[in-house]
């Protein structure tokens, strides 16, 4: 269970989040709407511990996340994907997956020259999880290509793989949909089905309302850093207030 | 020709250490260092310390050694914080104080005068030292460049933030990679001074740092082969200008200039033309099909 | 691409190199000279290696040594120790000199020394001046007198002509504090007092603040040293300051002096001596005719060694060797540009001839020894 | 004392012209541009060679040496910087070193390694006991001038409205319909001209040589720094407090508070000063930076 307990973020006397708080079930996903500059991806930063926070707290299974310090929110088992994907370009995209796998042995130095072995071994395991990710993401193709020259939907597709590589129990996924075409899109539905599937917590920040709508349990509306409203897709979709904030944008 | 070749492959060596120092900090890792001319000088000047005080030869070594790396990471704590071109001016600023220092306290060795320091007699000797070294760096930064760990140094050098959200704490590699490039850089410095017998500040100035910058970027910092070839190739413009010099019959101040220039030269159209230098880097490739 | 590219550099990079080695003519005695030909006091260094050549040629003029010419051979040490140390290799192996002259501070000529002694090759000093320069029997044989020398001499002088405090003001390099230490020890020995020592770096673009303690210290007299470009600026804040003090300086003629009518009377100094010597005069000529100005000092210490090189050369030999032992041979009863030379046993000059001189009327006069 | 206020407002003058260059590139640009230096070497050498061998007065001289190395500025900009929009900031400085050493090696070319003068003898001037030239009162005179026409520039015309806003926001300004190529083109004509005056400024008071960047280098950077980087007038403030902090710490006689004997920082160390004030600054920025945020 993930609980996020009065999220509160400021820049001088702009509020970027007001008190959020919300929670999610193992095996379900979660959608995050809300317009443009409603603060949805500054909450996905701060879970991630990208940004420094103001006040509040995020427990992942009653153990409290710290807030800050991503590269210790990732030991918890919490992966965030970016809405313009971060990858390392001129690495191809096999070591992009391979990247995302954690611990790995190679990256001490005491191991690398002392415990060549176990390094082999484990390099092995991780290309063998790489090349059933890729599969899985329908990439193998593209395997040996830079991530940089990727079209944009595969490079969301990419991302999403770097986090599973490290097994996350909690995806936070920033647009995964926006600018992918419809076959991309399809494939990105499933696949977040099968994670569901799997148990695992996802927060999906979306504009495309028929991903939210198609996949989400619950889908929380944000408007100006302050959450408006929550409920399953169906109410939302008929939510007065929602509408009001996405003004013109089809419900 | 074949001391004068001696000599200069043993220089040609200890450049290339420098070299590769740069190339696991800014080819691996994207550390812009400007002060890379800063663990060289610590090393010699551990080496020259030792000379002025009495202490033995091995003494110096150690002081240079140790206090490399110590200094790489107190420069380094609260820089890693930092975008890398104001790391690249506290580099640069670190390097100017450490020589200033060296010029202005006595001291420590010499001065301005400098201190002479224990000279190999033998010059094959030093060039099997030095070509050692070279073989040793060569050999740790292979390893490191083609293990999950340099996979992992690359992915800082393309994006800091990715690698925090995948887990790992950028500023602990960012050290790491310090530490141990730095102590190359210093064992480099021990060996310079034992093969030239003599350290004052002169040797240590900014404009040093940019030789290597210009054989890193050339080259190709991101390959070993690459930087080593920068190296030789900066290092042999540098020895036959004097050649070019007499041989042309201009003036040998006007030839210096040009070299100078030349390596400015250099900077500019790899940027423009060749931003990978002359040896990019490979591209490992993965089969993917396999089950 | 890229192999052309490599085989292309190795091809010049080899033809420059061996090309060279080849044409090393048999008949000819190569001498090396290095000096800075780029980085700091390149004119002083041109001039250098201008006396080296004036004194070859005059040999070669003359038949050269038993009908072998002398041939120069010039090489840059940047004024750094590690292209100095580069030039001397270059030379010993290479161009297989026995001997060469440097020029420039100590910091590169000490790095040549240290190289040249095992290596068994004769290094002729021609303007650097520290004492440590003395430490090289053998290997180093200069034809200036060093800093303890004229910074005895200095500080002796200073003390006789009446000065009871002093303060220093010198160039902050081995060069300037070197004679400093020496000066001020006279100059102590003989009742004096120092009351500050200011070393100022080089090529600032204003020592105001460097000299604004000297206001304050109201000293006799300020004892100095300087070369260049610098000690115009130094001048300049001295006279901007309203310092007034009278200034005793090594070497006058290397000082650079900004405004003549206030200096006038005011700036006394010794100077290595024997330059008035016909000699010098007649190279003086020579060298503005070629070159369009009066040559500094560092001329004649260049001629100075090229002739005795040469004279040892002819006594004993062309190795190095030969040279170490024609070279006090060679020195005894000669009469150079800079006047006689006496050598002590670690081939440094003693009892130069001074030369004591006063700014008066826009120029250096001779003035009577204190 | 107002001796050292005066030193310190001379030599905080020619740091600072050459200083706000650097600043406004920086804040246009972003990257620190180490061949900005060696425009004010180059305006330098331009102003003599029209001076002396020319033979222009003076004052015109060192304005057509700015407008020439504004000129210069513009060229390398158009063949260089101005090809490498995808480089790294990293990678642009990188580049900058290679035109300061091309430029530099130029330099030494044409004119030789060793040092110039202008030989100027301007007259003495005093105040109480503090003393100072006519040339250093020009010194002072033009750098207050260029500041003021360099503050109406930047927020009084059209052209400075653009720059700034190009220097703010890149993207935005280029929606706005602001020709960015041509203000950037601007920008270098403005940071070449105030580096060769810098540099004139520089090379009159004490003597010009090829290798005078390294010089001027430190503290010019020490100075940008000071002042934030990016802000071109806090850049000139930079120098000042730079220069400021030099002159008290050599000037003032420590020695004489606890004893008798004066003592005082010996003026050797007075670039280690400039230095050491860069390299602190930097290291404390993030921390200073985050506390701003967190406030």
């Amino acid at each position: 269970m993930l609980t996020v307990c009065d999220l509160s973020v400021s820049y001088g006397r702009f509020q970027a989040l007001r008190s959020v708080s919300l929670q999610a079930a193992p095996g379900s996903i979660l959608g995050l709407i809300g317009p443009n500059g409603s603060g949805k991806s500054t909450f996905l930063n701060v879970i991630a511990g990208v940004q420094a926070v103001a006040s509040g707290e995020v427990r992942l299974d009653g153990t409290l996340v710290p807030l800050g310090l991503p590269e210790r929110v990732a030991a918890h088992g919490i992966g965030r994907s970016f809405q313009t994907p971060r990858l390392a370009h001129r690495l191809t995209v096999f070591q992009n997956i391979m990247i995302g796998a954690r611990p790995q042995a190679g990256e001490r130095l005491r191991s690398l020259f002392l415990q060549p072995a176990t390094v082999r071994r484990r390099e092995a395991d991780i290309q063998d999880e790489a090349r059933s990710v890729l599969r899985r993401l329908d990439l193998s193709h593209k395997a040996n290509d830079y991530a940089g020259m990727l079209s944009g939907g595969q490079q969301k597709l990419l991302s999403l793989g770097m986090l599973l590589m490290g097994h996350p129990r909690v995806l936070l996924l920033d647009e995964p949909a926006a600018g992918v075409n419809p076959v991309l899109i399809e494939r990105q539905i499933n696949l977040l089905k099968e994670l569901r599937a799997e148990g695992r917590i996802i927060l999906l920040v979306e504009h495309n309302m028929e991903m939210v709508c198609g996949v989400c349990d619950r889908v929380v509306v944000l408007d100006s850093g302050a959450v408006i409203a929550e409920g399953d897709p169906d109410a939302i979709r008929r939510d007065e207030r929602v509408m009001r904030s996405y003004l013109g944008e089809p419900a | 020709m074949i001391d004068f070749a001696v000599f200069s492959i043993t220089i040609i060596a200890v450049w290339s250490v420098l070299a590769i120092s740069l190339h696991l900090q800014f080819g691996l890792t994207g550390l812009v260092n400007f002060g890379q001319v800063l663990p060289f000088a610590v090393g010699a000047y551990g080496t020259a310390f030792a000379a002025a005080h009495g202490l033995p030869a091995w003494a110096g070594a150690g002081i240079g050694v140790t206090l490399a790396p110590l200094l790489g990471l107190l420069v380094i704590l609260p820089a890693s914080r930092l975008a890398q071109d104001y790391w690249a001016l506290v580099t640069l600023g670190a390097g100017e104080i450490f020589r200033l220092t060296m010029l202005n306290v006595p001291v420590i060795a010499g001065g301005d005068e400098g201190t002479s320091v224990y000279r190999f007699q033998n010059a094959d000797l030093a060039m099997v030292l030095a070509l050692t070294l070279l073989l040793v760096t060569l050999l740790f930064a292979r390893r490191v460049g083609a293990s999950p760990l340099g996979r992992m140094l690359r992915v800082l050098r393309e994006d800091e933030v990715l690698a925090a959200t995948l887990g790992r704490n950028p500023f602990r590699l960012q050290r790491m990679v310090t530490a141990a490039s730095w102590v190359m850089a210093a064992a480099a410095g021990v060996l310079y001074a034992h093969v030239t017998g003599y350290i004052s500040p002169s040797s240590f100035t900014v404009l040093e740092t940019f030789v290597i910058w210009t054989a890193v970027v050339l080259g190709g910092p991101s390959t070993i082969t690459g930087v080593l070839l920068g190296t030789v190739i900066v290092q042999l413009t540098s020895v036959s200008t004097r050649f070019v010099a007499q041989w042309s019959g201009l003036p040998s101040d006007l030839v210096a200039n040009l070299r100078l220039g030349a390596y400015g030269l250099v900077l500019i159209l790899v940027f423009l033309y060749r931003p990978q230098g002359l040896i990019p880097e490979r591209k490992l490739r993965y089969d993917a099909d396999r089950l | 691409m890229r192999k052309s590219l490599l085989a292309a550099c190795a091809v010049v990079l080899l033809s420059a190199g061996w090309g060279e080695t080849g044409q090393a003519a048999e008949d000819a005695i190569p001498v090396g000279v290095i000096a800075n030909l780029t980085g700091t006091d390149v004119q002083s260094s041109l001039d250098m290696v201008h006396g080296a050549q004036a004194a070859a040629d005059k040999i070669n003029a003359s038949g050269g040594i038993k009908g072998d010419k002398i041939k120069v051979i010039v090489e840059d040490s940047e004024y750094r120790p590690a292209a100095g140390i580069e030039a001397a290799t270059k030379l010993f192996d290479v161009n297989k000199v026995s001997a060469v002259l440097v020029f420039g501070g100590s910091s590169v000529t000490l790095p040549i020394a240290e190289m040249a002694q095992p290596a068994g090759k004769i290094v002729l000093n021609t303007s650097a001046s520290s004492a440590k320069l003395g430490d090289y029997p053998g290997t180093l044989y200069s034809t200036l007198p060093l800093d303890d020398i004229v910074g005895a001499q200095l500080g002796d002088y200073v003390a006789k002509e009446g000065v009871h405090t002093a303060v220093f003001i010198v160039p902050n390099n081995t060069f300037g504090t070197g004679l400093m230490d020496k000066a001020a020890a006279a100059f102590t020995a003989h009742g004096g007092k120092v009351l500050k020592e200011i070393a100022y770096s080089e090529g600032q673009p204003d020592y105001r603040a460097d000299l604004q303690a000297v206001q304050r210290l109201k000293p006799d007299a300020i004892i100095g040293a300087g070369y260049g470009d610098d000690t115009r600026t130094v001048f300049r804040a001295a006279r901007e300051l309203g310092i007034n003090a009278p200034w005793y300086v090594a070497y006058p003629s290397i000082f650079a002096v900004e405004d003549p009518k206030w200096m006038e009377g005011r700036l006394m100094g010794l100077d290595n001596g024997g330059l008035d010597s016909p000699l010098a005069k007649t190279l003086s000529l020579q060298a503005t005719k070629q070159y369009g100005a009066a040559p500094r000092p560092n001329y004649y210490y260049a001629y100075d060694a090229m002739t005795l090189l040469g004279l040892a050369i002819e006594k004993e030999g062309t190795t190095a060797a030969d040279i170490k032992k024609g070279l006090p041979e060679a020195v005894k009863g000669y009469q150079g540009a800079t006047g006689s030379i006496d050598w002590d046993a670690r081939g440094q000059r003693i009892n130069p001839p001074m030369d004591y001189f006063v700014f008066r009327n826009g120029a250096l006069q001779p003035a009577p020894a204190p | 004392m107002l001796q050292i206020l005066i030193n310190t407002l001379i030599y905080s003058g020619e740091i600072g012209i050459i200083a706000v260059g650097v600043a406004l590139s920086y804040s246009v640009l972003r990257f620190a541009n180490f061949a900005h230096i060696q425009f004010a070497v180059v305006g330098a050498y331009l102003a003599f060679t029209l001076n002396q061998f020319l033979h222009c007065p003076l004052v015109l001289a060192v304005i057509l040496a700015a407008v020439l190395t504004g000129g210069i500025a513009v060229t390398v900009d158009a063949l260089v910087f101005s090809r490498l929009r995808d480089v790294t900031p990293e990678g642009k400085m990188i580049v900058s070193w290679g035109v300061a050493l091309l430029l530099r090696s130029t330099m030494g070319a044409i004119f030789g390694s060793s040092s110039r003068v202008f030989g100027l003898e301007p007259a003495s001037l005093q105040i109480g006991d503090a003393f100072f030239t006519s040339l250093d009162v020009v010194v002072v005179v033009v750098a207050i001038l260029a500041m003021i026409l360099l503050h109406f520039l930047l927020y009084s015309t059209r052209l400075g409205t653009a720059l700034r806003a190009l220097a703010s926001n890149a993207d935005l300004a280029a929606t706005r319909g602001i020709p960015a190529r041509r203000m950037v083109s601007l920008m270098w004509f403005i940071c070449g001209a105030y580096a060769a005056i810098g540099g004139s400024l520089f090379a009159l008071e004490s003597q010009l040589a090829p290798n005078m960047d390294l010089i001027i280098l430190l503290p010019v950077f020490a100075s940008v720094t000071l002042g934030g980087l990016s802000n071109v007038f806090g850049a000139a403030l930079g120098a000042l407090g730079l220069s400021l902090a030099q002159n008290l710490l050599i000037g003032v006689d420590f020695g004489s508070w606890f004893s008798a004997n004066s003592w005082s920082v010996p003026t050797q160390f007075r670039d280690f000063i400039a230095v050491g004030a860069m390299v602190i600054i930097l290291l404390l920025r993030p921390y200073l930076a985050r506390r701003r945020r967190a406030v």
